[in-house]
């Protein structure tokens, strides 16, 4: 079975953010080997702590953070992206941290990690 | 080598579809999603149907439903993200328009 | 935040990095490097001249490879390793000697 | 063939100043070049307008990161391709800002991209 990494670059309330977790759920579900997820650009928004969507619309957040509960999946959220667009996990001080716990601030080396890693690299 | 073009975005609205165009072969597979699907309809897709073979033509059902779109068999296939995650393994590389 | 500095105020982020990389000046090295005391040598110098000549070229700080493969080229094989930097700057290349240069803080990814 | 073999393509496909593509991607060429995997760069559609030179960033806020594409070399990013049609169909012509820059034909900047084993596409 191949493994894969994705890199997804659009937010929470895009519609393609949708198409791009229901895959990484298909492939969890199909059993293929996912090697983490690797959020840049305005991907980043969907490791925000503080996302409140009206609940009659989809929770995309709260779909990743399923997913790492469920298979333990690496969600790595570029620190640059992140910080440029207000996140911060500052482990000096809790209370400035918006990252939601499922999340990892990372370097983009660990973007060129996942492509070592991964015989597949899925950008969506 | 064959590549995988996953097309996200509609050529009404952007150019993205028309560049895949550009840089397809002969033995690559090309799959509409999202508004990509879009592309069903569009003059371009006679040119994906002179390219590329038939069964290397697809369409992820759901998001043609979604949006509407009458799937001619003629034209192209359809596929689950369940065997699009087959394909994705099955092909060598992809690339996103998107 | 900020330094004084000939009786001027120069603003700095909270890590001690310039703000304006144009408020620079080689006296102010040695004022920055205080802050982790640290006396800066000939061998600082060298790699501070090159990493800041470097930003004013390309717009960027170099990342640690980058820096290597350039010092290489001016300075010789036995100052182009990484290991040589890290005893000059130990909190890491990259990092310290663009603070001294007076150079923006480089992007936490690189 | 083995995972340190893997090669990866960006395909550049945004003009370089209204948004962050051009930007964010130089930024993923960097570091994988610094982490010494084979990559080479693409330019297509508007993307070619990110090589053209005497561009002013500075005039309208933004910072003149295309100066920076004067370093690849210095993270050892030495294939830099751009589509001769795209060039065409802006009336641009084949000088860059940057040395080193191969025009290729359709087919052949095609041909080249498909070669990779990772595409990313900003």
């Amino acid at each position: 079975m191949k493994s894969i990494a994705f890199v997804i670059t659009t937010p929470p309330n895009s519609n393609l953010t949708a198409t791009a977790i229901n895959m990484v759920t298909t492939a969890l579900t199909m059993k293929m080997n996912v090697v983490g997820v690797f959020f840049y650009q305005d991907g980043v928004l969907n490791g925000s702590q503080h996302l409140a969507l009206p609940n009659d619309e989809y929770q995309a957040h709260q779909q990743w953070q399923q997913l790492y509960h469920k298979y333990n999946l690496p969600l790595h959220l570029c620190a640059t992206a992140a910080e440029k667009r207000g996140l911060s996990d500052d482990i000096n001080d809790k209370h400035a941290t918006n990252v939601h716990q499922a999340f990892t601030l990372s370097g983009l080396g660990e973007l060129v990690e996942l492509n070592v890693k991964a015989d597949r690299l899925i950008q969506l | 080598m064959s590549m995988l073009h996953l097309v996200r975005t509609s050529a009404f609205q952007t150019s993205d579809f028309e560049q895949c165009l550009n840089v397809i072969q002969i033995s690559d597979t090309i799959v509409l999603l999202d508004d990509g699907c879009y592309n069903l309809n569009h003059d371009l897709w006679q040119q994906a149907l002179n390219k590329v073979a038939l069964p290397a033509l697809y369409i992820i059902e759901a998001h043609a439903q979604a949006r509407a779109i009458t799937i001619d068999k003629d034209k192209i296939n359809t596929l689950s993200l369940d065997a699009l995650m087959t394909l994705i393994c099955e092909t060598q590389k992809s690339v996103t328009w998107q | 935040m900020s330094l004084v500095f000939n009786e001027q105020e120069i603003a700095t982020d909270k890590q001690g990095y310039l703000i304006n990389f144009k408020d620079w000046h080689s006296d102010l090295a040695q004022l920055i490097a205080d802050q982790d005391e640290l006396v800066l040598t000939e061998s600082h110098w060298e790699v501070i001249r090159f990493v800041r000549e470097f930003y004013l070229t390309y717009n960027t700080s170099p990342a640690i490879r980058a820096l290597t493969k350039a010092m290489k080229a001016e300075f010789g094989e036995e100052k182009a390793s990484s290991r040589y930097l890290y005893r000059l700057f130990k909190e890491g290349p990259a990092k310290q000697a663009t603070k001294y240069a007076g150079l923006p803080k480089p992007a936490r990814c690189i | 063939m083995s995972v340190t073999e893997k090669s990866v393509a960006i395909l550049n496909a945004s003009a370089p100043l209204s948004n962050a593509n051009a930007k964010d991607s130089l930024d993923i060429a960097l570091i994988f070049g610094s982490y010494e995997q084979a990559i080479s760069l693409y330019f297509q559609g508007d993307g070619v307008y990110q090589l053209i030179a005497k561009q002013h960033p500075e005039l309208i806020q933004q910072k003149d990161f295309l100066k920076t594409l004067d370093a690849l070399e210095f993270y050892d990013i030495e294939n830099i391709y751009v589509c001769h049609h795209s060039l065409n169909q802006r009336g641009l012509p084949s000088n860059f800002s940057i040395e080193n820059v191969q025009v290729l034909k359709q087919d052949d900047f095609a041909t080249s991209l498909h070669q990779h084993q990772t595409i990313l596409r900003f």
